[in-house]
């Protein structure tokens, strides 16, 4: 008990060599740039980037962020310069950094999904895939895949087909059974699974009594999602045998903590990034004390601790 | 440098109608650039409001390390924002933008700068800096009433300084635009921040001067990340291509974006 | 605009008429006597009481509640003393207000859901039904109920076939298309709905590294799951032509006031009871002057505002 | 009768690690019956602790309208708790439950008290008032070491006082039944507060004395209302029979209920 321990964040996931488990989350770091002046970037575990498509999207009309108690709506409607474009400057501009780069996709069709992920899965700075099945605030066809498990299962496989790196499904939490549409992707050849993605959610201006998003609906992030995440991955993992890159409301190491016990392998800090741009190495910083106040030593000795009936220490 | 500070009040007092005038003491002050930026406030540590809320530098002073806002109780976060007392400790993250091109008016040159409601506050830090490189500057400064109109003797102090009012309560009755023909007010350049229906008349009634145009939208991170705030360019206004109020702005030049 | 507008805060709903909008939630409440220690009960709208099922119930071991940022989780399993018990004693007590009743029902059976809901139906106390086919924390068929459309109507059918009051359908917001749930249990004769029941949600210990609820997981309410509510709130009022009882996290007047402009035409508190156990009398003696500031003079113009496109003031 | 009152905070201060006593004055504590009652409490207006905090009535001073409760930092309620400061105000609801029955002891009778941790506070107002009634206190209290307890000598004013400490760092080292047991401590009435597993163990070596325990479970409303904190009866220990601990307690009678 009173010996040093060696703590380890190391955590190696498919495509992921992370040297601890802590990764900005897609949409919420674009690519990197701003938060670079804030601070190094070699010292995150990975980067989710921000949703690239086949054309370049302007997205939805503003206002696209409300907030709302522990939480915020946004309806950003994936606005990206385009999978070419991120290939030749954003993924460009991140090849200053090591970390690697977890790359989220995006489509109304099959085939703009493929055509994204081929191109994107063949960049040198790419390590993994991250398929965006589950973006509330596209109107064609995006829930869809997201709600139904054989459109998922059939987008997954045909990604899996393209790509040259592992792909990681993003799953909905806007929906009566995650655990069935975690299994359908993971049969179709998932590496890896994210989750959550935001809820569907809404707010009313009391003034004007319309809804503050011009988009109306958007998706809810923060700290008020968190027990909706922690639930979800906490059937997830115990039902697949493929890892989790937990997220939803993460603001503090015990937030990632409580993800991990769950069964993520992994975590990604979304909204949080908004609150405070030092939030990823803050809590990078505090993992290895509370590992070892837990009388643990590697990362992998707390995932899924919540339901693991005997762990090998 | 962009940071993020937990900066001192020194200073906090109602100065109209819901309107407070708020002094911070810190290190970023140093860092400040040029009026028109902003700083991007977290009024609880908690989740009350989990975001941050974007207020612009009404002053500021590098010598005393203070910076100054004035801004109007809205909704929560200014609520809770106009209950902290001197001492207490605010976090800032800042400063933000790009503010009001300075050297867009040449020194014994003519400004005119525009503002509306909390629109106002700006242009202080905005005239100041103007005076001291010998630009004249006129100020038209328009409120909804005399009970939240602010900061008038200070203006004045700067330069002519003419008030408009929805209900006449104070300055003429009628918009900053009314004041602008009326007057038959001209100037080299012209800086304006508020409403965007004022900003809009503003493009359309002064075609012919420089002019620069501070915008507002919803924000969340404030530092060009999330794409929360972004609008057309006027050289694609149904296009992909777009500018970020709050890393390409706030403030423009009138022509450059459409106007929400 | 200056003359003193004569404020009306009634509303009328099938078996429920309502001297202003505010009910407590069911299963918040009890069967009201804790409460009218505080207040006289008469002030209120209406009540929604605990749910009642065919056997008496102990419910789920405990711990039973847990906080999450500004939410809660419970996992109270139902715990009521029967159907016999409730109509014998706790409607009978509640004889001494007038206060209309919205009587909660809850069942693993179709044959207990018939055999509570004939029952209570017939107790001059009850105004009208309410059928919980969304608890998330009953194990057996509980959420398949709530969950697939033609299973929740085939039930609503068969209660309204042996209720003699008005029944209305509380919806579960587990769910991925609430709209098709909604225009199912209309179409199978439902007099109204109440929404949204909690979301499933969990929470860790961090110091013991297993779930804090004894049931593992929970129903999340609270202000947290506010956006959830209005916007399941502001697509289903616009797709069926029942009334909606709005509840998910009111805290407030002005909370009260989004979810009628999203749709609702009355509302159920029910966490912010144990926050503030006079809160639904502060909330109905703070609509007046809400109403007023908005220049309203009835609780109806309200109603979906958020979406109505001409609305005769 | 239950209230909810903001009542003001007059005392706070540490008193041993991680462990606060608090004195509050307010209205409310004119209706406080007996001992082992609680209050809830709200520790923000806000949403960081959203539900209410039970703890303890650790004294009364009627006459002062004063209450003080000591507690222990937990978790965040009660962090957010202990960064109050004198003259803040803190919203109480209370007073709640049933407590310990004095008239379990008559006049010149002996009552033990056994305290474990945070279950100590409640028994000095409990002996304070039973010794009030002329019966003869005898406490026993265990902590987890001697950094974490406190009260000692307040409680030695009042009557033998025997502690036990988990690593003999105060007092004998070992359990307070290891005390009782030792010390051959008899009594006419047992009251105990305490961690369940000192509960059940007082509960099978003391069976000869009435008893009674105060319980504590995770709590929401704290006045019966949402069944969080319901316990088995023991005559009916799997069926549907139940007290709740907040409203029918948290002090029951030996026997009555589940231990949990
Ligand atoms: C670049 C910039 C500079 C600004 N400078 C000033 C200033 O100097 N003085 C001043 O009084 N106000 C200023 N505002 C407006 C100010 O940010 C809002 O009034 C304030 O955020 C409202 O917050 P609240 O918590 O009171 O309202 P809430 O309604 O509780 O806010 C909820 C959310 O909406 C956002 N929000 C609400 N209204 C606005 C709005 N009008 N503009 C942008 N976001 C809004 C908030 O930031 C927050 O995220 C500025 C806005 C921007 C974008
Ligand atoms: C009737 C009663 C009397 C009590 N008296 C005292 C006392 O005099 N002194 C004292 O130090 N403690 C007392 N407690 C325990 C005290 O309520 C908890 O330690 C406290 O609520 C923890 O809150 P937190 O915000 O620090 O922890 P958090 O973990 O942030 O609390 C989260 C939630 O869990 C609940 N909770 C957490 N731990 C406990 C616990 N052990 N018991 C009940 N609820 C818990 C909280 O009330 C809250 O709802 C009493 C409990 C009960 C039921
Ligand atoms: C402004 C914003 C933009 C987002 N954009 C994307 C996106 O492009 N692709 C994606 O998969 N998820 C996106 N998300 C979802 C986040 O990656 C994350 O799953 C979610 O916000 C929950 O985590 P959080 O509570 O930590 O924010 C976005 C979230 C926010 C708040
Ligand atoms: C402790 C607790 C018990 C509940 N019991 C019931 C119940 O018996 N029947 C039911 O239909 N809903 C029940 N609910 C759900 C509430 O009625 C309500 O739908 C939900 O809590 C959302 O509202 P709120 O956020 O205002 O609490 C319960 C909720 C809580 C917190
Ligand atoms: S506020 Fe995030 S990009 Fe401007
Ligand atoms: S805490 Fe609600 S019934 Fe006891």
């Amino acid at each position: 008990m009173n010996e040093t321990t060696e703590v380890s964040l190391k955590v190696d996931l498919p495509g992921l060599p992370m040297k601890n488990p802590i990764m900005p989350a897609s949409g919420c770091f674009a690519f990197g740039q701003e938060y670079a002046d804030f601070y190094d970037l070699n010292q995150l575990g990975a980067i989710a980037i921000k949703a690239a498509t086949r054309e370049p999207r302007f997205g939805n009309p503003t206002p696209r962020v409300a907030e709302t108690r522990a939480g915020m709506l946004n309806a950003i409607g994936l606005q990206n310069p385009g999978v070419d474009h991120i290939m030749a400057h954003e993924l460009r501009w991140l090849e200053r950094y090591e970390t690697p780069i977890l790359a989220n996709i995006a489509g109304s069709t099959i085939e703009d999904y493929l055509y994204v992920a081929e191109k994107l899965s063949q960049d040198a700075r790419v390590g993994a895939l991250e398929l965006n099945i589950s973006c509330p605030n596209v109107k064609e066809g995006g829930i869809a895949f997201g709600t139904v498990p054989d459109v998922a299962a059939s987008l997954t496989e045909k990604v899996k087909a393209v790509s040259e790196k592992p792909v990681y499904v993003k799953l909905s939490p806007n929906i009566a059974d995650i655990v069935t549409m975690a299994k359908a992707v993971e049969q179709a050849g998932a590496d890896g699974l994210s989750m959550i993605n935001t809820l569907l959610g809404m707010r009313m201006d009391i003034k004007t009594m319309k809804p503050i998003l011009a988009n109306k609906m958007g998706g809810l992030s923060g700290p008020a999602i968190k027990p909706v995440a922690i639930r979800m991955i906490y059937q997830v993992s115990q039902a697949v045998s493929i890892p989790i890159i937990g997220m939803g409301g993460i603001q503090s190491v015990d937030d990632c903590l409580e993800f991990l016990m769950a069964g993520a392998s992994a975590v990604a800090i979304g909204t949080a990034n908004f609150v405070d741009p030092f939030i990823c190495p803050k809590i990078i910083a505090d993992l290895p004390q509370r590992l070892e106040a837990l009388k643990l030593s590697t990362i992998e000795d707390l995932v899924g601790r919540s339901w693991k009936t005997c762990v090998t220490v | 440098m962009k940071q993020v500070e937990k900066m001192t009040i020194i200073k906090h007092r109602c100065i109209a109608e819901n309107i407070y005038e708020l002094t911070l003491q810190g290190e970023l002050v140093q860092s400040i650039e040029e009026p028109g930026q902003f700083v991007h406030l977290r009024v609880d540590n908690g989740y009350e409001t989990l975001i941050r809320r974007p207020i612009s530098l009404a002053n500021v002073n590098k010598k005393a390390k203070e910076c100054t806002l004035i801004y109007r109780v809205e909704g929560e976060g200014t609520t809770r924002l106009s209950l902290k007392c001197v001492g207490d400790r605010v976090d800032v993250l800042g400063p933000l933008g790009h503010g009001f091109p300075l050297a867009a008016a040449s020194s014994g040159g003519r400004a005119l700068l525009v503002g509306g409601g909390v629109g106002v506050p700006p242009l202080y830090y905005l005239s100041k800096a103007l005076k001291q490189r010998g630009i004249q500057v006129t100020h038209v400064l328009g409120f909804a009433s005399s009970a939240v109109a602010f900061y008038e003797e200070e203006f004045r102090a700067l330069g002519p300084t003419y008030l408009a009012s929805v209900d006449g309560s104070i300055g003429s009755q009628g918009f900053v635009t009314d004041v602008i023909r009326k007057e038959n007010l001209a100037a080299d350049v012209i800086y304006a921040c508020g409403p965007t229906p004022m900003l809009k008349a503003l493009e359309v009634s002064c075609p012919d001067q420089p002019l620069y145009l501070s915008l507002e939208e919803r924000m969340a991170c404030g530092i060009g990340a999330c794409m929360a705030c972004v609008c057309h360019t006027q050289t694609d206004p149904e296009g992909s291509s777009y500018k970020k109020i709050c890393k390409d702005g706030p403030v423009f030049k009138a022509g450059e974006v459409v106007l929400g």
